[in-house]
């Protein structure tokens, strides 16, 4: 089998699964074919690494950049499916759902998983934008899937929002179009990615500039970038928690592959503006916006979708700083972040299960009634928080040392935000994870597995990071210039 | 390309924008509906001369679901929603019209502004385009963050995409353009009828502050 | 195997252990099996780092490890300062090792500090032996996490909490602080190791920077005014052994970064740098130890006093520098010299200090010295430790406290040579302010005595106390016993640090061993000397000999009466002293303007029998006018922001064009 | 032979200062008491008194602990070390190095530290107001005393007694502001260490205004008899101190011999009759002061040490 055949699977697969989940009955059976079907395309998107790399097709194709985020994708959509196994069958339980709307779920969950995989692997703008607005639409079905006010606000919020960032990216889109067809000649290549990326130095700057500021918004939006964020928090608070984890440690990211491709687009085109400033001021904004909104957080998982909102802040700002250094960072702190917030969310979700209650103030002494989770908690919260020995401690490290080094009036900012969402997240952790014990303290039936997976990772990379991989981190950050 | 078809896939462009102004101007639910159809019928006129001029016979479809859909099918169903949910009849304003007129206006200068920087080398025909289609975006997304009903709202996001497909259709030789109306298509109906099933009656602003404090656990 | 590789596996050994005592954390024996490991595991580490200081103090063993950023890898070096400071680690891990064998029984959570001591002990092991700003970075705020660990133990009582969430922010300030310090001195390129870092040159610009940066960072951990507010929560919070080890050895651990980088790194300074310092140091010393005065938590009083030594420390440290600045080599090394070796006593008497008020605390449950009292009848053991530890701390000879005062006070001694006259006049005020310090420290350390050990007790569990197990004693005695001999041997000590200020200062003192009668004499017999040793035997003969003679020739008759009480027959313990009347007149004197004390006395009108109260009010001014200010503005920016997080659809929207419209402006007016 | 030698004059020294404390004690009593037109005491009465309190029991609280009893040696042991190694009649002697002027001040703190703890060992209100009370003068005092011996110190470029003579009886030192001010300070010093009106009455036994009376209140036989000997050593080393440091004349230096001694014992009681005088004369002529005035009275000489301190680079170059 070729690897193009890898990529298909990669596809279809999900697709597939959607389908007979979409029919068959039962949560028993179906969860399980979930775990199945998404360990299946992790295998597929894992034997992309040892497969011949393909010609790039003028629809789909595999490159150092996207392997990193399909691997990726696929390995926290396989742990989410495990972790929505006992976490849905306690929904069931609590009859918070009923299984119609289980059907519907993992039906949407395979749709979601096919909608991101087809975002990252497709070589043509205009599938990519396609592939996008299918992965949001199915998740914003899944935030409203529990259909109490607040989830339906969310939902239709989130809804709302999205629409018009798609609208803006296509615009963006068609405007890229428009700039290549001179030079490109009509149809079908003037869209390939590959095809742009060799011969974008000769493409109009002016409607470049104009096409990326669109691009910028519209997928910023789903990146969550203050001021565009608003969706986001009340997305991650209201839906289901598996969605949480994926909107943060998924969604997020393939927003962000899209405005990545579009950058390195520009950054190849000398007469455009260069993209840098401008992410470089919107990931400031969200960073240190997210860092205040952290403080006056009620609700545990509004809070921790704040601090993704950061996150991406930092993300944006290292890819806008550039540079060897600045963009490893970038991926590095993107690939941990999603790795580390799943895992919290994996957590909280169990947490609030026990406890009945998203409510922080309701929440105390975990450390004392469930140690797992409590422990946990601790771990993922100083590991988001940036310390050492867990690897966002690393990312954090290149970025602000990297960025003083070179600007140092952009550090002192980087710093401040860094410095107040750390006071603030640290402020909750200590209320929830110890303190005299409230709420129920009745035994978690929850599995450890996939959290405690992402967090051994995690700590994992903040020791050491395998060469090829640092290697391959390396040359993808040489492509991101 | 000879002057004439440049002239009237021109005069179609303008017409669009002049619409979306009309559009900012109305202040009853029903008039705007009305006017909203009258774009979608131009859409689609502009949407068929281009599938002309480019002989692209695929953009026939595109226009086919401008015409349906959009000129007669949506604006029954708000027609029906109004009644239903008896949403009262006057545009409600955030700011007056004649400030939002100003506004769009300023945005017309704007796209121009942008647009004229475009070197000659893309034919002016897209050039053209491109600019009234950005004109015709703006001014939908001035209509959404200026009214505060839903309807008048949906009816913004809707003259916004109809900017996208002019825009789309424009350029030449673009791919994708038939899917990815209908993708929008199906957007719009989803939001359509989640306005139906929502209830969403007045407003976006269902939830008000204070709805927040009751359904979050954010509040004080 | 070399030096750095022998630590290395000792770090790893710690780290060994952690992860045993979270398997069998909850076991009845885990708590001896621990402090055990750690124990054996310091003194190897000690052994092997004394070895290096003395046996080879010039070379220096490296250690590249495949960990941390991939194309630098981890570096790890052994040279003299590490030795020195790994001496200091280790010898006060090893000691609180033993100690806790005893102590850590009485452990109502043991769980949540076993796992965290061992690691705690290898974090700063790790940070003296971190070659590259990424290792380094990196154990530094480990050991700030795991203590922090520490200090949350006991976390069900609230202060511990906000002990612990105060000490960490402050941590994380101190850190990135490092963070930007390191940037500036890698540079662009990201030279991050410390061998390139020296090779480079740095502008007096960049330098500068680095210094005031280096200031915030190791300032913050050292707890040097105004960065010292979390000091006083968290070491108390945390049990008194790793309170012993975050007072006593982590503060170190900060002096030895603020050493590695302006002394090693970034190699020449300008004398208001050192200006600085000294001001910085003089202000730490006094407000310390004044804080410390009017403390009555026995632990927090001893965290005060920390900030005060720390204080000195950085007066020693910023004569070198300005010393160094003027090329008066001899006088730099003195100054160094002295500084290095408060180092090493200040962690030994410190720990001294807070393992007895660890025993105290088993012992009584109390850490109020108004609740205690006469223990020196019920712990006679504990309290001649104590003492030991209080004599040295106050400055006393024969005791080695006295010997790195003396130092620094020959060094201030040299200031007339300095050739910039801002110093020449800033430096003898500094050692008045270090004079004054001194008293007060005497001062504050009578009370601590008087009030807890001596007099009659004040409480139930004051009278219940129970002398505490071998261990400790053992651990104190030990400690008490390092006090005296570096008091009566400091030749030695001060021969071992001559290496490191031959590195780091350029220039060292003369070789004390070949003084006669083990005296010391840092520049000249006939400018300065002191024997300790002679001290103390003439002292102990003289005493021994009055005592002798008098109970031989006259009387040795003893008859035991109730004590005057002015009258009154028998009058109740509450009668006495307590340590806040003690403290009044000093409080009156200075803290009124520097710490804003106030009294106010509430005098029931004539023939109302309530009791008339005295209520005191001292403030700590830095806490209220920097800090609360901090957070009162984040809460108000954060209560602002608030409200974007309940506004509607629509206004949300009109947010995504406003970034629109205003990203097209830019677009179009770009030239 | 010759080291034999040094340590016989050294051991002199050690008598003599253990033999001249209470005489001149008895001395300044005399002296009050005769410009008191009092007829006095005899100028030996100390030493019976002394001899009194040796041979009588003590009488011990019912709580004292043993470092109550162990204090007094420890008190009289620092405090003769410390008077022993001041030059009275010769510099230069044999273990003069052993401590130098710094040092002096930290023996004399030690003894200051015991006295402060074994008045509140017993755990009466008394001790406690004691102990609180010299610890607030001492907070000023040493100080005072350490700008002092910078002053003094600076000038004579060595912290060593014996070097600091030998400059100060050299011609090139010269009158200068900044020794006349440290010479008021430490006298200053002497007075409130010393415990001499106007800081604190030795007289006394009111217990409100007592200071260092207050602190020995529990004390009574040997105890008494050693804490007052130290009492009177201290005195004697403050005098020998400014004797030494102020009018260093004829100061037999090392290995003189023992002409030279006998004429430096000879002026050395010459110098200590004139301070024990003027020490009786400044004593009748004032009051004592209250006890919240006193830091005031310290604080003087606190500024004035340091004046002299900073004046020193003003004044000529070192």
């Amino acid at each position: 089998m070729t690897a193009f055949d890898a990529i298909r699977a990669v596809l279809i697969i999900p697709a597939l699964a959607a389908g007979l989940l979409a029919a068959l009955p039962g949560y028993r059976v179906t969860s399980r074919i979930n775990v199945v079907a998404s360990l299946l395309t992790l295998l597929a998107a894992g034997s992309l690494f040892f497969l011949a790399r393909p010609e790039p097709g003028s629809y789909l194709f595999i490159d150092d950049l996207n392997i990193v985020f399909i691997v990726l994708n696929c390995f926290v959509g396989f742990t989410t499916s495990v972790f929505s196994m006992t976490y849905i069958a306690h929904e069931l339980e609590t009859g918070k759902l009923t299984p119609v709307y289980l059907r519907f779920y993992h039906a949407m969950f395979q749709i979601m998983m096919f909608g991101m995989n087809l975002a990252f692997v497709s070589n043509n703008i205009g599938l990519m934008w396609v592939a996008v607005e299918l992965a949001t639409l199915s998740t914003v079905l899944m935030v409203g899937i529990y259909r109490t006010p607040a989830a339906l606000e969310a939902a239709w919020k989130y809804f709302i929002l999205g629409s018009v960032g798609i609208a803006l990216a296509l615009f963006g889109t068609i405007l890229v179009y428009m700039a290549a067809q001179p030079v490109v000649g009509e149809g079908t290549d003037a869209m390939v990615w590959t095809v742009l990326i060799q011969k974008v130095s000769a493409f109009d700057p002016a409607l470049l500039n104009v096409a990326f500021v669109f691009l910028l918004l519209g997928y910023g939006t789903k990146v969550g970038l203050a001021p565009l964020h608003a969706w986001l928090p009340d997305a991650h608070a209201e839906g289901p928690t598996p969605i949480s984890a994926v909107l943060s440690g998924l969604l997020l990211n393939v927003a962000l592959y899209a405005l990545l491709r579009f950058k390195m687009l520009l950054a190849a085109n000398p007469a455009a503006i260069s993209p840098g400033p401008l992410m470089v001021i919107l990931g400031l904004v969200s960073l240190i916006f997210a860092a205040f909104m952290l403080y006056r957080r009620r609700d545990i998982k509004r809070l921790f979708a704040y601090s993704s909102i950061e996150h991406m802040g930092i993300i944006v700002f290292a890819f806008g700083m550039g540079g060897p250094l600045a963009n490893f960072a970038g991926l590095l702190h993107m690939v941990m972040h999603s790795l580390t917030k799943s895992g919290i969310f994996y957590a909280v979700g169990h947490i609030a299960q026990i406890k009945g209650t998203q409510r922080i103030a309701d929440i105390r002494g975990l450390t004392s009634t469930h140690p797992w989770l409590g422990w946990g908690l601790v771990l993922g919260v100083v590991g988001i928080a940036g310390l050492p020995p867990l690897g966002i401690f690393m990312s954090e490290f290149l970025v602000v040392s990297s960025t003083f080094a070179r600007q140092p009036l952009l550090a002192i900012p980087l710093v401040f935000g860094l410095l107040v969402a750390f006071g603030a997240l640290l402020l909750r952790l200590t209320g929830v994870a110890f303190g005299e014990p409230t709420g129920s303290t009745a035994p978690a039936r929850a599995s450890y597995v996939p959290m405690y997976a992402h967090f051994l990772l995690v700590l994992g990379a903040g020791f050491y990071l395998p060469p090829p991989l640092v290697s391959w981190f390396q040359n993808v950050a040489g492509l991101l210039g | 390309m000879n002057g004439l078809s440049f002239d009237v896939a021109h005069l179609l462009a303008g017409g669009l924008v002049l619409i979306s102004f009309m559009m900012l101007y109305q202040d009853r639910l029903y008039s705007l509906l009305n006017i909203f159809a009258m774009q979608a019928v131009v859409l689609a006129l502009a949407v068929a001369w281009q599938a002309f001029v480019q002989d692209a016979p695929h953009l026939y479809v595109t226009a086919l679901i401008a015409l349906v859909l959009k000129a007669i099918i949506i604006p029954v169903a708000l027609h029906r929603t109004i009644e239903r949910l008896g949403i009262h009849r006057e545009v409600e304003t955030v700011v007056g019209i004649g400030l939002t007129m100003l506004a769009g206006i300023g945005l017309v200068a704007l796209s121009l502004l942008l647009m004229l920087r475009v070197t000659i080398g893309v034919d002016a025909l897209a050039r053209e385009d491109l600019s009234f289609a950005l004109c015709v975006v703006l001014l939908g997304l001035l209509m959404m963050v200026t009214r505060r009903n839903a309807v008048s709202q949906i009816v913004g996001f809707m003259s916004l995409e109809n900017g996208l497909v002019l825009a789309a259709t424009g350029a030449k030789g673009m791919p994708l353009v038939v899917e990815i109306s209908v993708a929008f298509s199906v957007l719009v109906a989803f939001i359509v009828i989640g306005v139906f099933l929502f209830r969403i009656r007045e407003r976006f602003d269902t939830v008000d502050v204070g709805a927040l404090h009751r359904s979050r656990g954010d509040s004080e | 195997m070399s030096g750095a590789a022998i630590e290395m596996s000792a770090v790893l050994a710690l780290l060994g252990v952690a992860v045993l005592a979270l398997v069998l954390s909850r076991r009845e024996q885990a708590t001896a099996i621990v402090y055990g490991a750690t124990l054996v595991i310091s003194v190897i580490a000690l052994g092997n780092a004394a070895m290096r200081l003395i046996g080879d103090p010039a070379g220096v063993s490296d250690l590249v490890l495949p960990f941390g950023l991939p194309w630098l890898g981890a570096h790890f070096h052994l040279d003299a300062l590490a030795g020195f400071f790994l001496v200091v680690i280790n010898l006060g891990g090893a000691i609180a090792s033993l100690y806790a064998l005893g102590y850590g029984r009485h452990e109502s959570a043991p769980h949540r500090v076993l796992p965290f001591f061992p690691a705690f002990l290898a974090g700063m092991n790790m940070v003296v032996m971190a070659a590259d700003a990424f290792s380094f970075l990196f154990s530094w705020e480990f050991m700030s996490l795991v203590s922090w660990a520490l200090v949350m133990s006991h976390h069900r009582e609230a202060d511990n909490a906000r002990a612990g969430y105060v000490y960490l922010v402050m941590a994380s300030l101190g850190t990135l602080a490092l963070l930007l310090a390191f940037g500036l001195l890698a540079g662009p390129q990201g030279a991050y190791g410390f061998a390139a870092i020296k090779a480079g040159t740095h502008d007096p610009a960049i330098s500068a920077l680095v210094l005031a940066l280096m200031l915030l960072g190791a300032g913050s951990k050292a707890g040097l005014v105004p960065l010292h507010v979390w000091l006083p929560l968290a070491h108390p919070a945390a049990p008194s052994h790793v309170s012993a080890l975050m007072s006593g050895v982590m503060t170190k651990v900060a002096v030895y970064a603020f050493i590695r980088v302006v002394f090693d790194l970034i190699g020449q300074t300008s004398w208001w740098m050192s200006a600085v310092i000294l001001l910085l140091g003089g202000i730490t010393a006094v407000l310390g130890i004044l804080q410390a005065m009017l403390e009555k938590d026995l632990k927090r009083l001893l965290a005060y006093s920390t900030i005060e030594n720390i204080g000195i420390i950085f007066v020693g440290l910023g004569l070198a520098l300005a010393f160094r600045g003027s090329g008066m080599g001899v006088a730099a090394a003195l100054a160094f010299t002295g500084a290095l070796f408060h180092v090493v006593n200040h962690s030994l008497f410190k720990s001294l200090l807070f393992m007895g008020a660890g025993a105290v605390l088993t012992a009584t449950g109390e850490r109020d010295m108004e609740k205690l009292g006469g223990l020196i009848h019920r712990m006679p053991q504990t309290s001649l430790a104590f003492l030991a530890g209080c004599l040295a701390i106050s400055a006393l000879p024969p005791l080695n406290g006295f010997v790195s005062e003396w130092l620094a006070f020959q060094a201030v001694l040299q200031s007339p040579q300095l050739p910039d006259w801002g110093l020449k006049i800033l430096v003898p005020a500094i050692g008045g302010l270090m004079a004054l310090t001194a008293a007060l420290v005497a001062a504050t350390f009578v009370k601590t005595l008087g009030i807890a050990f001596l007099g009659r007790p004040r409480s139930e569990a004051a009278e219940r106390a129970k002398e505490v197990d071998m261990f400790s004693l053992t651990a104190l005695f030990l400690l008490a016993g390092l006090c005296l001999i570096g008091g009566i041997l400091p030749g030695l000590v001060i021969d071992a640090l001559q290496p490191l200020s031959q590195a780091l200062v350029g220039s060292r003192l003369p070789l004390q061993s070949a003084e006669p009668w083990l005296s010391i004499a840092p520049i000249a017999e006939t400018r300065s000397s002191y024997d300790g040793m002679l001290v103390f035997v003439f002292i102990a003969v003289s005493a021994a000999a009055a005592a002798y003679l008098i109970h031989r020739l006259a009387s040795r008759a003893v008859r035991r009466g109730p004590a005057w009480g002015c009258g009154f027959p028998e009058y109740s313990p509450v009668a006495q002293y307590s340590g806040a009347s003690f403290a009044q007149p000093i409080r009156r004197i200075f803290a009124t303007l520097v710490l804003g004390a106030s009294e106010t006395v509430t005098m029931p009108p004539p023939g109302d029998t309530a009791p008339a109260r005295l209520t005191v009010v001292v403030v700590d001014p830095i806490w209220t006018k920097l800090y609360l200010p901090v957070t009162g503005a984040i809460g108000w920016t954060a209560e602002r922001l608030n409200r974007l997080q309940f506004l509607t659809i629509r206004q949300y929207l009109s947010l995504v064009f406003g970034a629109l419209i205003t990203l097209l402006l830019v677009l179009a007016l770009w030239p | 032979m010759a080291l034999i030698l040094d340590l016989l004059v050294q051991g002199s020294q050690m008598a003599l200062v253990l033999a001249l404390a209470p005489l001149l004690t008895g001395f300044v009593r005399k002296v009050k008491a005769r410009l008191t037109r009092r007829q006095g005491a005899s100028i030996i009465q100390p030493y019976r008194d002394l001899l009194r309190l040796l041979r009588k029991e003590v009488v011990l609280a019912q709580n004292a602990s043993w470092l109550f009893r162990s204090a007094p040696y420890l008190i009289f042991a620092t405090t003769w070390v410390a008077a022993a190694l001041v030059p009275t009649f010769a510099t230069g002697l044999y273990f003069s190095w052993t401590a130098d002027l710094i040092a002096l001040v930290a023996l004399l703190g030690s003894a200051r530290f015991y006295q402060a703890l074994a008045g509140m060992d017993v755990g009466t209100s008394f001790g406690g107001i004691g102990s609180s009370r010299e610890v607030m003068i001492a907070s000023f005092a040493e100080p005072a005393m350490l700008l002092t011996v910078f002053t003094v110190a600076l000038v004579a470029g060595s912290t060593q007694l014996s070097t600091i003579a030998e400059v100060m009886s050299s011609s090139h030192v010269g009158l200068r502001v900044s020794l006349g001010m440290a010479l008021f300070a430490m006298i200053m010093v002497a007075i409130a260490e010393n415990a001499r009106i106007p800081v604190d009455n030795p007289a006394t036994h009111l217990e409100l205004t007592m200071v260092h009376e207050a602190m020995i209140l529990e004390y009574s036989g040997r105890h008494l008899a050693l804490i007052e000997f130290a009492a009177s050593l201290k005195l004697l080393l403050y005098c020998s101190l400014i004797a030494c440091i102020f009018m260093p004349w004829s100061l037999a230096s090392a290995e003189a011999g023992p002409v030279a001694y006998l004429v430096g014992g000879v002026v050395y009681l010459g110098k200590l009759v004139l301070l024990g005088f003027a020490l009786a004369v400044f004593e009748t002529a004032i009051a004592k002061m209250r006890v919240f005035r006193v830091p005031q009275f310290l604080g003087a000489a606190l500024m004035l040490s340091l004046l002299g301190t900073l004046l020193l680079f003003v004044s000529r170059t070192l």
